[in-house]
Formats: structure tokens, C-alpha cells, sequence
């Protein structure tokens, strides 16, 4: 069983991360993975970014990752974060799991995205016509973590 | 004989730096006093946090930091 | 927004897949895939046949990757199926959907892959100690189907 | 003249065969008469479907293939 935590300054390929990972568990039944990148939405968002606190924002990051191995029964769990200036089409967050049967590495992902989105120590802002505008949390991510009952 | 603090995000923007160097010790009652009023209202914001060495203080009227200690201002996470 | 399903007789490199497909579909906010692999759960199984009946599975499995989008509002599909003597480690299954947000993209992984398991017209049949045995369909199966109520 | 009849899976192996050709009309009745008892059973199982030309029967009691149509008789599904 192996736990990879990474937060990332510079922009990296998903692929790079899952195959390699996925070869590293023989014997897994399903492997979950989740990519999500800077939306392109519309033309006015030209730039994010996502400030972190290295000495809470890792460990952070790292309990979550043996939470969600715990609560899922996981063989494996990858989590890889940018932080830092990313543009339109750039992965922000992967999230990948790998376990005995496919229940347990979708839920898995599913847990560790609500919580990542939403309980994590991340700070946003986007740029919008030149100026940088700090993104407020939105209700739906925590009506997303409510679904967890924890 | 000194506190390092620490501003997140917009608070830094209001702090105008990343961090700041205070005199220990640094308590809630001493807040504005230290940072000034701006940033002691925004601290004082119910969705603000405040760590010290990294942990989140459950009643942050009780921040009472002393020499060598990080204290962090954080606004409220918008999520990765 | 592109649709594909195909089914394979041959062993397949998840990730020689989801890569030009993910890449297919610029402006999106997140992209969900599942893998589900030939388990080596013990040493008992030493390989897995799975059958199918191309004039029904093929229009079948069409028929709920269009669902699948419809109801999750995606923005693109993939579907790949193993058909064929596979053996442990081998790749079976994998969908990956491409949506703006990421419950869209990971609840239509979900939903695909009960569909997939449960409904889809494929038989299997397992050897151990050099014998085949047909798998008869699992009650966990048709809990996983009563999910969606559909 | 002829009918299809596509066996799956186990129906495969207790046909000894994948398909055989026989005389339309092929009809529900006719069942045991055209593929013998043992398989005539087996397509009275509750659990096993008919198609025919890929189409699943509602009522498989109702088959009523001719001349050209494919005829398949289905086990459970046991998922891919």
C-alpha cells in the first residue's frame, strides 16, 4: 500500500503520474482517477491562482490521504496539487485510487475531491480582465462534504 | 524575541507582505495594537482562522504566542 | 462532444486512450476514469473469458453511453470493453467522462460502470486448476443497479 | 428455409455448438422438437431471454422466427 502526496509549482501531465502508479499495484481490481483543470468557461478568466501554507496545507493534504485510504480500504492513493499562477486547460488536482473493487476507488475519489474542494488549505483567485479577484468558498462545496457525514 | 506573522491570500493583500516580524508575546488583546486596526478587524472576522506553529486554535481570543512561534492569519479556504 | 465505444480482443493500454481523448476536449473542467483490472485475488484464477453477442452488446453498450451523457451532461464519453481469455493484471473495462464539473464527470463513471456490470450483455467464465466455470450474475450487482432508479 | 439459432455461454457448451441452422418456421412450441429437451429447458428457465435479431422478446412464448431471422437464446448476464 503506498500513500504519494505532491503539491506541484509547475505545470504536469496526469499520465505521467497514474501509469507508473498503477503499475505499482498488482493485483488491484479498479483504479480511480479524477483530473481537474482550470475551466475555460468563458474568455474572461485568464489566469488562476491558488496560494497554499506549506507547513498546513501538506499535512493537511497527508491526512486526508490516510483518512480516505482508512474509510475506503484502499491499496493506493495519489494526490497531486498544483499551487501557483495556471491558465485555461492546465490540470489543477489529480486524484487517483486504486482498490480490491471498483465501490470502493470511484467513492474514494469521490471523498477525497469533496473534501480537497472544500476543506483544504487552499486560497484562490482568478484573474478577470487584467485584475486578480479572491474567490469566496461557494455553498455547494460544502453541501458536497455534507454528504459525507464526517 | 520575536513572533512571525503570517498573512493568507487577501489578508496579505491588506498587510501589504507575505509575513511580519513582532515583538513577543503576541496576544489577542494585543492584535491591533501590533498589526493595526484594519488587519485586527479582519482577524477578528468570524470566518478567519488563526494557527500558531500550524494548528488552527479553536477560540483564537486565546492566541497568546511567544518568541519563535508562526502565527498565520487565514481567510476562509476556497478550495483547490 | 464525441461518443466512443469499442470493444477490444486484445490486451489495451488504458492511458493509450484516455490521453488523445482527454486532450479531445479542450475547456473542460474535469475528467473521471475507471479501470477495472483481471484481479489476482488469489492464485485460483488463472484466467477470465469474457463473451459477448456483437449484434446486441455493441448496440447495448451505444445505447448507455448515450444515456450516460445525456443524464450527466457531459461533455464527452469513452467506453472500452475486453472481450476475450484475459488474465490477472489485464485491463477488462474503462470509461472516462469529460464534464464542466466533477460530480458530472464522476457520478457518470458510476453510473456506466453499474450499468456496465449488471445490465450489459457480456458472460463470463472463469478457470481454476484447468477448469472453466461460468459466473452466475452477483447480488451486489443489482443493489449497485437500484441506485439510480433508473 | 432456415432459422439461426445463436447459443451463448453455457447454452453454448450444452448445445455443443455456437449456432446451428434450422427449418423456419422456428416457434415456441416447436422449441423442444427442433433443439431436444435439454435445451428446450433450458430456454424455459425463467432467467433465460430469446432474441431474435437482437431483440429481446418480451414474451419469448410468442417466438415466431422465419426464414433468415436469428434466434438467441440469452443466459444471465454475468457482467462485464
Amino acid at each position: 500500500m503506498a500513500i504519494t502526496v505532491d503539491l506541484l509549482d509547475a505545470p504536469f501531465n496526469p499520465g505521467r503520474f497514474v501509469g507508473p502508479f498503477t503499475d505499482a499495484h498488482p493485483g488491484l481490481g479498479g483504479v480511480c482517477t479524477f483530473v481537474g483543470e482550470v475551466r475555460s468557461d468563458d474568455d474572461t478568466v485568464e489566469a488562476l491562482e491558488l496560494l497554499h501554507y506549506e507547513r498546513m496545507t501538506r499535512p493537511g493534504m497527508e491526512e486526508l490521504a490516510a483518512q480516505t485510504v482508512r474509510r475506503f480500504e484502499l491499496m493506493g492513493l495519489l494526490m497531486v496539487h498544483r499551487v501557483g499562477v495556471m491558465y485555461p486547460g492546465e490540470p489543477i488536482v489529480l486524484v487517483s485510487a486504486c482498490a480490491r473493487h471498483r465501490r470502493g476507488a470511484i467513492d474514494a475519489v469521490d471523498f477525497a475531491m469533496d473534501h480537497l474542494k472544500s476543506r483544504s488549505w487552499f486560497w484562490k483567485r482568478e484573474k478577470r480582465a487584467g485584475e486578480w479577484h479572491w474567490i469566496e468558498p461557494r455553498e455547494q462545496d460544502h453541501a458536497d462534504l455534507a454528504r459525507w457525514g464526517d | 524575541m520575536a513572533v512571525t506573522v503570517v498573512f493568507i491570500g487577501k489578508l496579505a493583500d491588506l498587510a501589504g507582505e507575505d509575513e511580519r516580524e513582532v515583538p513577543a508575546p503576541l496576544t489577542w488583546s494585543g492584535l491591533a495594537g501590533v498589526l493595526g486596526a484594519d488587519l485586527a478587524e479582519a482577524a477578528a472576522d468570524e470566518r478567519t482562522k488563526i494557527a500558531v506553529n500550524g494548528q488552527v486554535l479553536a477560540d483564537k481570543t486565546a492566541l497568546d504566542a511567544g518568541d519563535g512561534d508562526e502565527v498565520a492569519l487565514l481567510p476562509p479556504v476556497s478550495g483547490g
